[in-house]
């Protein structure tokens, strides 16, 4: 019979589920918004990526938990820290990856992996929304936009605006202010984007980066936010369509190494 | 009372060293005769701990080290009303808080948690940092009173060949060094009235070379499985304990005392930990407000610390492999004072490794410390407030992992607990111990 | 010929031009010429340029580099100037050196040169040990020997010996310029809207990558055009800044200052006007280096003299320069800096002279905050002095 | 008689006083800042002229202050607001040595002399969580505004603490609080008390001395002048009707100090020199 394992990631934002077999095949998603109720988020996570996978619950032999509301997933078997899961998501996925690049809904990660996808060292801001998911966030909300929109919108941009806050909030009026004097649309979300990676870079370089790197976390789904990054690190940057599951996965494959020990 | 019970309480149940305890014994009563000492008509010295104590004791000086001073501010969790009263006054939250606490404490009318500290009467810095230079003149600015630098230069070791003659050059800073301690004293002559007695000072050299093998012995202790002290939480408080007794039959005695409570935990096996599953090196020193709490977030899961090159650097002099000589003691004093730090050395003892003048010596020297005590990993506490100590670390990081050394980074401070964020060091733990679990698996696997 | 105003927008572009152009293109013209790269504050030019080595001071990357490497190899709480010039190393942008010389005179400064060492492949790096403690009579025949490795150093680079003669007659050229630049600051004292901080500035740090003898011209034309200059006196308080020893403020800084107030005398570029006096120019040169070092030099944080307060040296430059207040500014991270400001802060509320403290960064680009704070203070001097 | 004015242009309003040189208000006006910087100043201005009953030729000096003091076309002197604050703070409470400054984009910290005088400062212009504009977001996720969040927080009884230290993690927390049920009350307050800590943070590291004054439009916010007292445990100026116009009325009074020494000839020479440029 064919072994399951998951892999569970309570993001402040968003908690992701992943079922993998014992092939080390991805079967299964869930991806639902955190909420104020964490511990319901993933469990409903995990049911969407149980009924993705076809399987009964009980089949899952062994669930990791992860993510910043890790100790919040009451039904897993242990928790690791977000850091190691996506070290060993991105590792999974490129192997050659010695730098990863997580932004998040709430936080940026740069994580340094090593050969075996171990954590090397990593940074992390979580102190500030600038630089992060929310940043677009509130953009897209005073912009009237879907987040899926400003990554396809600012990539037709001719010349992107200068954002010089670096608080969210006072961006946010100096979107308004750009809107007013009239600026493409196109332009002022790029101006953003390339404001989040400027932070991001800074950031990064105290993980040194150096080697491959990999783009993961929600905000990697958004197009613009890619080139930007590009634009900014200098050099090409590995996205899996998988990107924002990177946390979820490197959890289910821990979750498979430890049923395979117990079993 | 409040700190017995602390040291008497097993960490994930193992015992404790009963020499910690005593350590803190020995630096509360260094301080707590200091007011005798002066109303008996001593000479007040601030010296710093690599200072040439066994030099002053010849004076009857009276030592007091800044350091020890705001460290144990630090370690009493008192140590930031007077780290603020020094911000108050004007100094900067970017600058060593070793100093900022010790300016506190001048403006709280010399009043220490472990008694009042009697004023200067000379103070003496040395070279090992060069902040000491600015805080003895910090000190001289508040005290006015007689200021002594001995300088002794610092030489890059080249990884290229030396176009000039270094041997010449280390002869030549020996001599000046040399002259320096002459110059030294006559000054505490003309302060004490007491005059230089060679005999005395080869008296203290000696015990001072006892205590560097009875130190090289204990430091060696950990190589054992398991390690019978922690290097950070037991192994600070030995230093404290000795480096307040440098040169004295105490301090001899005390490191007899540690020597012999190691050999009996290593006989019944007592570890530092209960368990011991991993081995780490710790560089630079503790982060002294939160001196237990650090380690023992390892100990819970079963890391201990088995060296710092602390252990070597904080404590000049004290090594085997430079013991005084007798027969010339200013210049074999003089050379325990430049060696740490002259480029000609051809190889520095692994032991040294702090990283900031070695070249490509300084990562072979990790390696070799890595192999000589068996360690798992390297953990880096980078020190805010520390340049010498932590300005190599990140570039130490970056050859050392390509090197396949598993190195965790860590920040805080040696005195300010406001740069210590509990969250942020427990995640980062948290994540390192993890990676060190999976290599420990993987190697498992592989050799399966 | 070109206008004061164009002479220091060539420096700027030269300041600014982080691929060292000027230095590069001196290589061209002198293919046998030789670099050699020294890290603040002082270095005896004098030996390099007898033996025909062009000197260039480090001093780090301005406000323009981008850090990308350089974060990585060090820690977080290190000066600027100690990270970019790192980071110059690690982009190459330093390969045109043939010898890099640092000194320990900081705990961060110790790092820099065995970062370097370690991570720049093909840079030789050594050492220039000044005496930790000028008070004794030991350290001048302690400098005077070091001078002597510095010249070995240098010969090996040179290829050919350095002799004393070749020596003197820099010494010469040197004390020429240094008396230039003691005229433009003495102008500047005099009649501070003739020549401002910012223009001074630029002028000497043109000095810091150029041959003296160019430099020598360039500060003489400079000099014959400032009685011309139509500018007129605006009622500005008067100030001294302090605290850019070693570090130095984006010309931007300086700038945002003078908008509010004069700056009569600064430390900008200490190094290179270190020496005060002529250095004598017969005798051992070597030896005569090293007693102006100790004996005819200004303070710095990093040289250490308890014969003389700096505090005393600070003071009386305001009171030369008959300044209403002083501006203490060291560089962010600069231990030595930051503490000094606190007996100076201390000794010029003593004697009742206003000063503002705030720190400033190579890489700052942001000058708001700056603007304001020097404006509120010039403001509390102007509405409430009597 | 001898009349000058203060205008404090601000971000989020834009300020006038007029004041004759036994210091008496002859009239202020207030009004929200909007994007056309020299029409704010303008109407303010006149606003405040009809006041008092006056035209702008009774008016002897100008003095501008505020983020956009450079912009008033008709000022004769110019100052900072941190300049203007400390002046203003001074004469509605002349014990006052330490002046907190909340507008709406910046917090700000200044200890001062009897006289006035700026010593030590400290800003924060970077970052919103300390600033007015947090709690005009708060109020307006939760359908208030900004004039009757003040009041409604007096009645908290059990503050719902924000742990986040920006103000826009901190919205994801307030939304947590709703969700959970929390009164809005409590809910304000904590966002307060939050703004109320980073406010004491600043005034620590100008060395806190007594007495403290809170100046800006902050302080009309009852609950946030009590959130300031509580989490600081003592009494903070404010004075509740003179208080949004502090800066107005210091810039005011230091130009009938200019305006008295350039008269006197004493000092005609240092006119200022911001002046001179204007
Ligand atoms: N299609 C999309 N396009 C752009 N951004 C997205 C998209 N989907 C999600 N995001 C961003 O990703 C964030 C969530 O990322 P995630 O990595 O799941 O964060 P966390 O783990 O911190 O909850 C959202 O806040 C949103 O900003
Ligand atoms: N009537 C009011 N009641 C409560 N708060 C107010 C009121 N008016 C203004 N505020 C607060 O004061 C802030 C603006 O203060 P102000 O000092 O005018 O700022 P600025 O000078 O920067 O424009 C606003 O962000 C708002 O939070
Ligand atoms: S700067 Fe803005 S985004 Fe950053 S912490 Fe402050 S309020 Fe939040
Ligand atoms: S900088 Fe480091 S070595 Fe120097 S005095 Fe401070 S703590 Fe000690
Ligand atoms: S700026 Fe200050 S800290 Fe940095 S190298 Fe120079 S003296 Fe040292």
């Amino acid at each position: 019979m064919t072994m399951y394992a998951a892999g569970v990631d309570a993001g402040s934002t968003q908690t992701k589920g992943i079922i993998f077999d014992d092939q080390m095949r991805i079967v299964g998603r869930g991806l639902v918004d955190t909420g104020a109720n964490t511990t319901k988020a993933s469990e409903r996570a995990f049911q969407a990526a149980v009924r993705g996978a076809g399987i009964d619950p009980g089949d899952v032999k062994y669930t990791v938990g992860t993510g910043y509301g890790r100790y919040k997933i009451t039904f897993g078997d242990t928790q690791i820290t977000e850091i190691t899961c996506h070290a060993k998501g991105a590792h999974f996925i490129f192997p050659k990856t010695r730098t990863v690049v997580d932004i998040g809904g709430q936080d940026t990660k740069g994580i340094r992996v090593g050969q075996d996808g171990e954590v090397a060292d990593f940074v992390m801001n979580d102190k500030c929304a600038a630089g992060t998911g929310r940043f677009l966030g509130v953009a897209a909300q005073v912009l009237e936009l879907s987040l899926d929109d400003l990554g396809p919108i600012s990539l037709k941009a001719q010349r992107p605006v200068d954002i010089s806050s670096t608080c969210t909030v006072f961006a946010e009026t100096e979107i308004l202010s750009y809107l007013a004097q009239k600026k493409k649309l196109e332009d002022i979300l790029m101006g953003m984007h390339k404001a989040i990676a400027a932070r991001t870079v800074s950031l990064l370089q105290r993980v040194g980066m150096n080697e491959e790197l990999t783009f993961t976390g929600g905000v990697s789904r958004n197009a613009g936010m890619v080139v930007a990054l590009q634009e900014a690190f200098e050099m090409p940057l590995n996205v899996s369509e998988e990107s924002q599951y990177i946390g979820a996965i490197g959890a289910a494959i821990f979750a498979l190494e430890r049923a395979a020990v117990a079993a | 009372m409040s700190e017995q019970t602390a040291a008497q309480v097993a960490v994930n149940g193992a015992q404790p060293s009963a020499m910690r305890a005593k350590a803190k014994t020995l630096v509360k009563n260094a301080f707590g005769e200091a007011w005798k000492a002066k109303e008996a008509g001593r000479k007040i010295c601030y010296c710093f701990v690599l200072g040439p104590a066994e030099l002053l004791r010849c004076f009857d000086m009276y030592l007091i080290y800044p350091e020890i001073s705001s460290a144990q501010m630090a370690a009493k969790k008192t140590s930031l009303p007077y780290i603020q009263k020094a911000e108050d006054y004007g100094y900067s939250a970017d600058t060593c808080s070793y100093v900022t606490a010790d300016v506190g404490l001048y403006l709280s009318g010399n009043q220490h948690p472990l008694g009042h500290v009697p004023p200067p009467d000379l103070v003496i810095n040395d070279t090992l940092c060069n902040t000491y230079y600015k805080w003895t003149e910090v000190i001289h600015d508040f005290w006015k009173c007689p200021v002594f630098s001995i300088d002794h230069p610092v030489r890059l070791k080249r990884d290229e060949k030396y176009p000039y003659d270094i041997e010449e050059t280390y002869q030549q800073d020996k001599q000046y060094v040399v002259k320096q301690l002459l110059e030294l004293i006559a000054e505490c002559e003309k302060l004490t009235g007491i005059k230089f007695d060679p005999e005395r000072f080869r008296k203290n050299l000696e015990f001072g070379n006892q205590m560097s093998a009875l130190w090289c012995e204990i430091i060696d202790k950990t190589r054992n499985a398991p390690t019978p002290f922690d290097a950070v939480l037991d192994g600070y408080g030995y230093i404290a304990g000795m480096n307040t007794h440098k040169g004295t039959a105490e301090g001899v005695a005390y490191l007899e005392a540690v020597k012999t409570e190691l050999d009996q935990r290593i006989v019944k096996g007592t570890g530092a930990v209960a368990e011991e599953r991993f081995r780490l090196l710790w560089m630079s020193a503790p982060c002294y407000p939160y001196f237990r709490k650090i380690p023992e977030m390892f100990h819970q899961r079963g890391a201990t610390f088995v060296y710092t090159p602390q252990f070597m650097q904080g404590t000049r002099g004290t090594y085997r492999s430079k013991m005084y000589d007798l027969e010339r003691p200013l210049e074999s004093y003089a050379e325990s004072m430049l060696d740490y730090f002259h480029g000609r050395n051809p190889r520095q003892a692994p032991q040294w490794s702090m990283g900031w003048w070695g070249g490509k010596d300084d990562i072979r020297n990790h390696l070799d410390l890595m192999r000589r005590f068996n360690a798992d990993g390297i953990v880096f506490h980078a020190i805010k407030s520390c340049r010498l100590n932590s300005g190599g670390f990140a570039d130490l990081r970056e050859h050392l992992s390509r090197e396949g050394v598993p190195i965790l980074m860590l920040e805080s401070d040696i005195a300010d607990p406001r740069f210590f964020s509990e969250a942020q060091v427990k995640n980062r733990i948290e994540a390192f111990m993890e990676g060190l679990e999976e290599r420990k698996y993987y190697r498992a696997r592989a050799a399966v | 010929m070109a206008t004061i105003d164009e002479i220091v927008q060539r420096c700027q572009d030269q300041v600014g031009d982080l691929a060292f152009g000027y230095v590069r293109d001196w290589k061209k013209r002198n293919p046998q010429g030789k670099v050699m790269g020294y890290f603040p504050v002082y270095f005896p030019a004098e030996i390099a340029h007898a033996g025909g080595i062009l000197p260039v001071a480090i001093l780090g990357g301005g406000n323009r580099i981008k850090l990308k490497q350089a974060d990585a190899h060090m820690y977080s709480f290190m000066c600027s100037i100690c990270k970019s010039t790192v980071e110059l190393g690690l982009s190459g942008r330093l390969a045109f050196l043939d010898l890099f010389v640092g000194s320990p005179i900081c705990d961060a400064a110790r790092h820099m040169p065995n970062l370097m060492q370690r991570n720049v492949p093909g840079l030789t790096i050594d050492l220039l040990y000044y005496p930790g403690n000028l008070r004794t009579e030991l350290a001048i025949p302690y400098l005077h020997r070091e001078f002597n490795r510095i010249r070995q150093l240098l010969e090996s680079v040179a290829g050919h010996a350095i002799d004393d003669e070749v020596i003197r007659r820099s010494v010469c050229l040197y004390n020429e310029s240094r008396r230039l630049v003691r005229e433009i600051y003495a102008i500047r004292r005099d009649s501070p809207w003739l020549i401002l901080a910012s223009e001074c500035y630029l002028l000497v740090r043109a000095g810091t990558f150029m041959p003296v003898e160019e430099h020598i011209d360039l500060l003489r034309e400079v000099l014959a055009q400032i009685p011309d200059r139509h500018a007129r006196p605006i009622d500005k308080i008067r100030v001294v800044y302090e605290g850019a020893f070693c570090e130095q403020p984006p010309v931007e800084f300086i700038q945002a200052l003078e908008e509010v107030c004069y700056v009569v005398d600064d430390d900008f570029l200490l190094g290179s006007r270190l020496i005060r006096e002529d250095v004598p120019e017969d005798g051992d040169p070597l030896l005569n280096l090293a007693c102006s070092y100790r004996d005819r030099s200004h303070c710095s944080s990093v040289q250490h003299d308890l014969r003389r307060l700096k505090s005393d040296d600070l003071l009386a430059k305001c009171r030369s320069a008959e300044a209403q207040a002083v501006i203490l500014s060291p560089a962010k991270f600069c231990e030595p800096g930051l503490d000094d400001q606190v007996h100076h802060l201390k000794r010029f509320d003593r004697e009742g002279i206003p000063s503002l403290q705030m720190e400033f960064q190579e890489r700052m680009k942001d000058f708001d905050g700056v603007r304001t704070q020097t404006e509120t203070f010039a403001e509390a001097i102007q509405f409430y002095a009597n | 008689m001898t009349i000058t004015a203060g205008i404090d242009l601000g971000t989020s309003s834009t300020k006038a006083v007029l004041v004759n040189e036994r210091r008496e208000i002859l009239g202020k006006s207030i009004r929200r800042t909007g994007s056309n910087l020299e029409l704010a100043a303008e109407k303010t201005y006149q606003q405040a002229l009809a006041q008092a009953g006056i035209t702008a030729g009774d008016v002897d000096y100008v003095a501008s202050t505020g983020f956009g003091r450079s912009t008033v076309p008709f000022r004769d002197i110019q100052m900072t607001d941190l300049t203007a604050h400390g002046q203003g703070a001074r004469v509605l409470f002349p014990g006052t040595r330490s002046v907190m400054d909340i507008g709406a984009q910046s917090t700000r910290a200044m200890r001062i002399e009897p006289t006035g005088q700026v010593k030590l400062l400290r800003m924060n212009d970077k970052c919103a969580a300390g600033a007015g504009t947090f709690l005009v977001r708060v109020a307006k996720y939760l359908e208030l505004t900004v004039e009757d969040i003040g009041a409604l927080a007096l009645k908290s009884t059990q503050p719902q603490m924000i742990s986040s230290v920006c103000a826009v993690l901190a919205e994801s927390e307030i939304i947590n609080h709703v969700t959970a049920g929390k009164q809005l009350e409590d809910i304000l307050k904590g966002a307060m008390l939050s703004i109320a800590s980073r406010a004491q943070a600043l005034l620590k590291r100008i060395g806190l001395e007594q007495e403290v004054t809170l100046t800006g439009g902050i302080g009309l916010n009852a609950g946030m002048l009590q959130a300031l007292e509580e989490s600081m445990k003592q009494k903070i100026n404010y004075h509740a009707e003179l208080g949004a116009y502090t800066g107005a009325l210091g810039a005011a009074i230091l130009a009938q100090v200019r305006l008295r020494r350039l008269r006197g000839g004493a000092d005609v020479e240092r006119t200022s020199a911001l002046a001179a440029a204007a």
